[in-house]
């Protein structure tokens, strides 16, 4: 018998956790946390404890698959791969390059994730490449490399623990980054102020010192309101505006509007509560912002961010230690995704395909003529109904249940010439598709996670993928050389020193740097030790840029055949689509059926207990889950986590989208509430 | 898992007495539409229905579930459950609800408010009427021998009524003769009969009847099975036999102390054990003038905290016997306190005093104090009575001990499973039972249990006996019968191999070691043994994660009923 | 599940709060039998207490108890034999010697230990079992209620 | 001779001389420290004992898979060998087939624990330190002792972090169980954080109140830290006051809570050596 014990970088959330696999006889038997790990110090949530849960699970796929009518039937590699570049290839015969479309993973390592848009960008001549950044961190990635020239976290995690002050925005991070929340939690022990603002009385709220429990959508009349009052006492840092910072005046005009009062009006708030927030965050000496998809999933995503980054340039509370704007990625590799170029504006590293010198760098790297045009977004090309898009690439995504209104994907999918799908398990996407790829899992592959902290660990494979299947690195190599592209890397550092050669934010990042800890971006040079926190003494942009945050009310708020507003949103025991969790036993066990949360007031009104079947509707469609009646949702709103494919949440969402970063609101809607008759689900 | 059929509800008014109170009505309207009743009904006095009919009514109702809100068990409740059972209905399937002395006569004044309660009690009863399951039973096959170890006074008597019965007998006896400590001593307190009249009766019936087989010089090598069947290995001086039994009797009885290093004892001519007194005295006359006994030497003190409560007699009969020898004897008796219970004793007592024996009382911190050099002389008391220093010539010193435990029988109790008490002697049942040990089928006679004169002995035996036949007399035992207890009880617990990690803790802290380890494909699992188990519950309690559970209430019920406790 | 009774309150004078709920396990060959007996002599006793007759103190769960707590049941009563009076052959001593424990265990974490009432063989006679009942509501009565455990858990008790 | 050097020496030698056919202890390697089963001699070099990481649950895992005949040495520290010690009473480990090379821990991780014990029976590695007690530990004493009141909301509100991760249970080495209580809504409310505050920590608490032997790695586990190590102290306190046990310092003792009160502790009164018998026959 043999016993091994593989250290690796848990494959749920962003914040990159260290997992130490227990393996035997090639076998994934056990799953510890790892004691020297950077971040998760010997720690992990329900989800990494349960990570090894689904490697071995009796559904995941070991073969090609191809559609034959209503079924799919296992085919060998060549024949798949062949048929990926003729189906692919003729579409862009046919339509030209634009007409491919390819989502790559923040599931998969950067490795993959370059290797897949250089598939794209270098095969077919379009910039059609996108991933569920655009639903998470969109407005993020737009709006601070706007006002500070990165799109990233500022700091670390372990920073949190120094600050006095830390202002969670629009985050639930006691159930969706447990291990970050114990870190803010250490800088409460230490007698930091907590301040949070959701419209649920999520645990974090109940855990902190003030809750701002602000009307769905209203965080830029709020965050405005506190720069008027910290403007009015002249709590702002005027050395650091003057040294570091431009265009306070514009902002200062806009603000002239805005006053504690109208503020209160708008987040329906005690204007007291706001000043003593403004007054808090303004004095401390180091003060964080933290915020999450509570700040991005809005028509008003960006703008958002911008007021985020407004309130922490006026205070100086950004280029310090323990200071900074937070933003927290979901995915384990969101922010390695969006690194490696996954975005239909930027090669890796965020350098613009407009920018003809980049463009001209890349052409030469990749030996292939590229465009310069910027690739739809994914919401615009399924916004649009189709028709510009013919073929489609997904490595990884599950769309149906990720993406709002779920309808309109669906419709999407189901028009396409040829929908190839690479992901370990059948999903509700893969339902769609022509040609299933089996890809591995993060057990059964070697590559690179970025966290949060912009910090990139290494994955260790520890056991072989079940079958036929192929971690995606090989699966790429080989539709790369079948088209023709110089795809022969014998192991994915290879790719890792390529994107060190064209990226100068991970310049300096090789396989051997790496462990133990990883490397925090950038990191230009071989010995350069990797950069803890941002923005030192210039922004990535030079001076920071005060933008002003243009407020638009949520597109749709509620009305009498629609009373109440619908919030999405994650719970702590499942992750994103459930594709891994739901086939977590012990995750399932927590809870494996779907919910929707009402405040006792409703729920006495329309005579609603815990564990009833009810009706939620909105102008896209219904869904019948259970009901959960607490007081973490005010009276008027509900909110239903996106996790169950028995009821999925993102059939009811709205697909309004931010102008800027084209990301969704997810965060409101209007919906209607009834009893369901019959115990539908139980 | 258990079915979660629907029950019928019986309500009684009891002519009132619960109605005035309760709202029946309004309960029976809740009840209706409740998710595990099939139907309700309100009886005005359920305790005057004819059983039958009721029987009759439930078995209607289609489940066979039935939910008797009523008075308490020990009221009516219980003889009618009793007669639901008796017509055939399953005991498991039956739930009683005290709605009159466990709420309306309790809360008079607060209707509403014991309305409420009734709903409660009502859910929490229907709760666990849901779920629950009845215990299989099992029963086993009864030999009609029985094994009795110990040939004194207790052990034959015993194997002789048994043997009087039909009984087979085994009589098991580690010496040569019959009669064990009686072989020792003179004459039998307090009726001063020879010991060999005493036991003639049933050395008699012993030899005389074919049943009793008498094993002398024999050892028990082991011992397996359990009630209606055990087995036996013997030595018997060499050769080996095996014997079965459905019933065990316990009479190995107690050994006496030497009082090693007390009093001088061995240091000077003269002072000698009671029981070396008895040796004396059964060989005829002792010549001596002056006699004094100590009482009490090496009982009731930090060692052996206890009184064996026979020593009193025995010296009492000893001074008796040595005035026969010897008319001019003085004898003394320093005693702590004299111990003759119950009028017979009292009477003899009385005697002794009458016939000119003296008694001093001492006390335990100024014990009496031997004189002499080589032989006894005197001995100095401080009579606690009178308060002066008394110096005793004395010729002959008796130091009177108590019966202790045998120190041999720890290797059978373990190979039968019995528990012995921090002194060594062998537990009973607590309370009505006194012949019973701890496991069933074997029972406890005599001084093995606890110091008795061979009087007593001798009717314990009979007792163990009577025990023993009613056992070995039937055909088969039902475990569920072995309840040495009244009314129904929770009977056997069950163990969920898949879940049970072996951890042992059922093993250890079960009271009639009826759980086991056993080896289950590599792992270790519980398994408990129907014939021991009394449905006690503390292994459930200890159960790391309930995969040993009581069918008749597990956690589930317990669980269910918090949880309906206070709606 | 079921309809819902609001009750309870008249249970006792205007302007007292709420009588605290209690559960009393019952060893079936006593306090159980001490119970039926306050019935009988219908002893009038405070509402809120429910009887959960069990077979021996022995089996009563740690568990269970925690869990009543956990409900908001503001006093649990284990009542069984005096020592020696068990009818299973001293089980109730391990009861004793866990529920001790448990006491341990809730004091730690602020619980009053009076809110776990352990007796031994005190519950046989009626006005005995109705005696314990009504000291064991008085002394609860006294004690802060237990949902301020869970009150307690917000940040502004951090302030304390 | 460092530390360091002791443990590989000893470690080397009971592969070589076959008192044991693998180690389990710690490796640095590329990826950083982690668990590693020594087989080969010439791996030794890379075997290291910092950080503190518990082996016992790995140990129990491993054992279950190993053949009758092979001997698994593990490098323990004191709480290490303890709960090895619980499990073999527990019957979760084969005492025959697991060997323990004691491990003696620094001061300072004695104070970091808190731990009253921090060496093993027998010490093969490092210098025995004297132990710590909690009751003087001023931080310790907020949570154990003081007004009732604020120690219910001290408690209150560490346990109100809980985000239900189950590391407590996960990270115990004596928690064995499948399935668990704690995941069972009969006992414990399910789907929700934080996890019902008094069962779910109360009810795992007490589930170890006889067998936890203090390693710390519930607390060390918990990502909220959680000072959940401080539930157990006054109970083990009370069961060494009152009969004299702990936890995993003997193999043959069962915990006092099984046994009746005449038997643990046993009142005096042991039947004196020097009584003899006459026997039956004179």
């Amino acid at each position: 018998m043999n016993v091994e014990f593989v250290k690796t970088t848990c494959p749920y959330c962003g914040t990159g956790c260290g997992l130490v696999l227990q393996v035997r006889d090639g076998r994934v038997v056990g799953n510890y946390p790892d004691r020297d790990h950077p971040v998760s110090k010997g720690s992990l949530c329900i989800k990494g404890w349960s990570a090894h849960e689904f490697i071995h699970h009796p559904e995941r796929l070991t073969a090609p698959l191809l559609r034959k009518g209503e079924t799919f039937h296992p085919i060998p590699w060549d024949e798949a791969i062949d048929l990926v570049v003729e189906r692919l290839g003729r579409t862009a015969e046919t339509h030209g390059g634009d007409a491919i479309g390819g989502l790559c993973s923040a599931k998969c390592t950067n490795e993959e994730n370059y290797l897949f848009q250089k598939l794209i960008r270098a095969g077919f001549q379009t910039n059609n490449v996108e991933h569920c950044a655009r639903l998470c961190h969109g407005p993020t990635v737009a709006g601070m490399s706007q006002a500070l020239g990165s799109g990233a976290m500022t700091n670390s995690i372990k920073d949190f623990g120094g600050a006095e002050c830390i202002l969670i925005m629009g985050s639930n991070a006691a159930e969706t980054f447990p291990i970050v929340m114990g870190e803010i939690y250490r800088a409460r022990d230490r007698g930091a102020r907590l301040m949070v603002v959701d419209p649920r009385a999520t645990e974090v709220a109940k855990n902190s010192h003030i809750h701002l429990q602000i009307r769905s959508g209203t965080d830029i009349p709020l965050i405005c309101g506190m720069m008027r009052h910290i403007l009015d006492h002249s709590l702002e840092d005027r050395a650091f505006i003057a040294a570091r910072t431009q265009g306070f005046e514009t902002l200062n005009e806009y603000l002239g509007g805005w006053t504690v009062e109208r503020a209160a009006k708008e987040c329906d708030l005690d204007g007291d509560r706001i000043r003593e927030a403004a007054e808090t965050y303004a004095t401390a000496t180091e003060a964080f912002v933290v915020f999450c998809m509570g700040i991005t999933q809005h028509a008003c995503g960006t703008a958002n961010v911008l007021a985020i980054c407004d309130l922490a340039l006026l205070c100086g509370h950004v280029g310090k230690e323990y200071s900074g704007v937070c933003p927290l990625r979901g995915q384990c590799n969101v922010q390695g995704a969006c690194d490696m170029g996954g975005l239909p504006d930027v090669y890796p590293g965020y350098q613009r395909v407009s920018e003809p010198r980049i463009k001209k760098k890349f052409e030469h790297a990749w030996g292939r003529e590229l465009s310069d045009r910027p690739g739809l977004t994914v919401t615009e090309a399924i916004g649009s109904g189709g028709g510009d898009i013919r073929s489609v690439y997904i490595m990884g995504e599950n769309p149906v249940m990720s993406d709002p209104n779920r309808n309109k994907t669906i419709a999407f999918l189901k028009q396409l010439d040829f929908l190839v799908v690479q992901d370990i398990f059948p999903t509700e996407t893969t339902q769609f598709a022509h040609l299933l790829l089996p890809g591995a899992c993060f057990a059964e592959k070697t590559g690179t996670f970025t966290n949060t902290e912009r910090r990139i660990q290494l994955l260790r494979k520890a056991v072989d993928s079940p079958g036929e299947a192929r971690d995606d690195f090989t699966i790429l190599c080989m539709i790369g050389k079948a088209m023709g592209l110089d795809f022969d890397y014998r192991h994915p550092s290879e790719v890792m020193d390529e994107v060190a050669s064209l990226t100068p934010l991970y310049g300096g990042v090789h396989f051997h740097r790496l462990s133990p800890g990883g490397l925090q971006w950038p990191c230009p040079a071989d010995d350069h030790p990797g950069t803890p926190f941002l923005h030192k003494e210039n922004f990535t942009r030079g001076k920071g840029l005060f933008v002003v945050p243009e407020y638009t009310p949520p597109v749709e708020s509620p009305d009498q055949d629609y009373p109440y507003i619908f919030i999405t949103g994650r719970m702590f025991c499942h992750y994103h689509t459930g594709t891994m969790t739901r086939r977590s036993p012990s995750l399932s066990r927590e809870t494996d059926k779907p919910f929707v949360e009402i405040n006792p007031v409703d729920a006495a009104r329309i005579g609603i207990r815990t564990g009833d079947a009810v009706r939620v509707s909105t102008r896209r469609d219904a869904i019948v889950t259970t009901a959960r009646i607490t007081e973490r949702v005010s009276g008027g709103s509900i909110f239903a986590a996106f996790h169950f494919f028995e009821a999925p949440a993102d059939a009811l969402t709205i697909d309004a989208l931010d102008p800027v970063s084209k990301i969704p609101e997810f965060k409101v809607c209007a919906a209607n509430l009834r009893k369901e008759k019959s115990d539908g689900v139980s | 898992m258990a079915s979660k059929r629907k029950a019928i509800c019986i309500l009684c008014r009891c002519y009132g007495e619960i109605s005035d109170v309760i709202d029946l009505d309004s309960l029976k309207d809740m009840l209706t539409d409740h998710p595990s009743v099939s139907s309700v009904e309100i009886l005005d006095c359920l305790c005057l229905e004819a059983v039958e009919g009721l029987s009759e009514k439930i078995r209607q109702s289609g489940t066979g579930k039935a939910l008797i809100a009523a008075c308490s068990p020990i009221a009516r409740g219980d003889s009618i459950l009793r007669g639901l059972e008796q017509r055939g209905l399953n005991p498991a399937d039956l739930e009683l609800v005290d709605i009159r002395e466990g709420c309306a006569w309790i809360h008079k004044d607060y209707s509403k408010g014991a309305t409420g309660k009734a709903w409660d009690l009502i859910n929490m009863g229907l709760a666990s009427l849901v779920r629950r399951e009845g215990s299989e039973d099992a029963t086993t096959l009864v030999r009609h021998e029985v094994m009795v170890v110990g040939a004194g006074p207790a052990g034959l008597a015993a194997a002789a009524s048994l043997g009087q019965l039909g009984i087979k007998v085994h009589l098991v006896e580690r010496s040569k003769r019959p009669g064990g400590m009686l072989n020792l001593i003179s004459r039998v307190a307090p009726d001063e009969t020879s010991p060999g009249e005493k036991l003639a009766p049933y050395l008699k019936e012993v030899e005389e009847n074919a049943g009793i087989t008498y094993y002398p010089l024999a050892r028990i090598a082991s011992a397996e099975g359990t009630v209606g069947n055990f087995a036996i290995r013997l030595q018997v001086d060499g050769t080996e036999h095996m014997i079965h039994a459905g019933a065990v009797i316990i009479a190995t009885g107690a050994q006496a102390l030497l009082p090693q290093g007390l009093y001088r004892y061995k240091e000077l001519e003269g002072v000698l054990s009671a029981i070396e007194l008895e040796r004396h005295l059964k060989a005829g006359p002792v010549k001596a003038r002056r006699i004094v006994f100590i009482q009490c030497v090496a009982a009731r003190d930090q060692a052996r905290p206890y009184c064996a409560a026979i020593c009193c007699p025995v010296s009492l009969k000893n001074a008796m016997g040595l005035r026969k020898g010897n008319p001019e004897a003085e004898v003394y008796i320093l005693h702590r306190d004299i111990i003759c219970p119950g009028s017979t004793l009292e009477q003899y007592y009385r005697r002794t005093m009458a016939e000119g024996i003296r008694f001093i009382r001492f006390e335990e911190q100024n014990p009496p104090v031997i004189e002499g050099t080589d032989h006894v002389q005197a001995v100095r008391v401080y009579d606690a009575a009178t308060g002066i220093m008394r110096e005793l010539d004395a010729d002959m010193v008796v130091l009177s001990t108590p019966l202790s435990a045998r120190r041999d029988t720890h290797g059978l109790a373990r190979m039968l499973g019995l528990t012995r008490d921090h002194l060594g002697f062998f537990e009973v049942q607590p309370l009505m039972h006194p012949v019973e040990t701890t496991v069933p089928g074997i029972f406890i006679c005599g001084s093995a249990r606890w110091p008795v004169l061979a009087g007593r002995a001798i009717t314990q035996g009979e007792a163990a006996a009577m025990k023993a036949f009613c056992l070995v007399s039937g055909q088969e035992i039902a475990a569920l019968g072995l309840s040495q207890f009244r009314g129904e009880k929770f009977a056997i617990a069950r163990v969920d191999r898949e879940a049970c990690t072996g951890c042992g803790n059922c093993v250890h802290i079960c009271p009639y070691e009826a759980c086991t380890l056993e080896p289950v494909n590599g792992a270790s699992k519980s398994r408990v043994d129907p014939m021991h188990c009394t449905g006690c519950g503390t292994c459930v309690a200890v159960c790391p994660n309930g995969s040993i559970q009581l069918p008749e209430q597990d956690a589930q019920v317990i669980g269910e009923m918090l949880m309906q406790s206070f709606s | 599940m079921g309809n819902r009774i609001s009750h309870g309150v008249e249970g006792h004078r205007q302007g007292e709060r709420r009588a605290p709920k209690v559960i009393v396990f019952a060893c079936r060959w006593c306090a159980l039998i001490g119970a039926d007996g306050a019935g009988k002599k219908r002893v009038q006793l405070p509402l809120d207490f429910r009887v959960i007759p069990v077979e021996c103190a022995a089996r009563v769960e740690p568990d269970s108890i925690i869990r009543a707590f956990s409900y908001g049941i503001e006093g649990v009563g284990v009542l069984g034999c005096h020592l020696g009076g068990c009818r299973y052959h001293n089980a109730n001593h391990r009861a004793i010697k866990r529920l001790d424990l448990l006491k341990k265990l809730l004091a730690t974490v602020g619980i009053d230990s009076g809110r776990l009432l352990t007796s031994f063989g005190t519950g046989h006679e009626y006005h005995q079992f109705a005696g314990i009942l009504k000291d064991f509501f008085q002394e609860l009565r006294g004690l802060p209620p237990l949902d301020e455990w869970a009150r307690a858990a917000t940040i502004d008790a951090i302030k304390v | 001779m460092t530390i360091l050097e002791q443990a590989r020496q000893i470690a080397r030698q009971s592969l070589e001389q076959g008192r044991a056919q693998g180690v389990l202890g710690l490796r640095e390697a590329e990826g950083g420290v982690s668990p590693h089963l020594f087989e080969d001699p010439s791996d030794i070099d890379s075997l290291v004992v910092e950080p503190k990481w518990l082996l016992a649950k790995l140990a129990t895992g491993i054992l279950k898979g190993l053949p009758a005949d092979y001997r698994l040495a593990v490098l323990c520290r004191g709480c290490d060998e303890r709960a090895i010690v619980e499990l073999i009473k527990r019957n979760q480990i084969d005492g025959e087939k697991i060997h323990v090379i004691g491990l003696a821990c620094t001061k300072e991780q004695a104070r970091a624990c808190l731990c009253t014990r921090p060496y093993p029976s027998e010490v093969a590695v490092g210098d025995v330190v004297e132990g710590v007690d909690p009751f003087q530990d001023e931080r310790a004493r907020t949570f154990l002792e003081g007004d009732q009141r604020e120690r219910m909301i001290r408690w209150a509100t560490e346990l109100r972090r809980c985000v239900k991760c189950y590391g407590c249970r996960n990270s115990c080495p004596i928690c064995v169980c499948v399935p668990c209580k704690l995941e069972d809504d009969l006992w414990v409310g399910r789907g929700e954080i934080p996890a019902d505050l008094i069962s779910f920590h109360l009810i795992r608490a007490f589930h170890l109140c006889d067998t936890c032997v203090a390693c710390g790695a519930c607390q060390d586990a918990c990502p909220e830290n959680i000072p959940l190590m401080l539930l157990q102290i006054s109970m083990r306190a009370s069961l060494v006051e009152k009969y004299g046990y702990e936890a995993g310092t003997d193999r043959e003792r069962r915990s006092p809570l099984l046994s009746d009160l005449t038997k643990e502790p046993s009142p005096g009164c042991e039947v004196p050596g020097w009584m003899d018998s006459l026997g039956d026959s004179a």
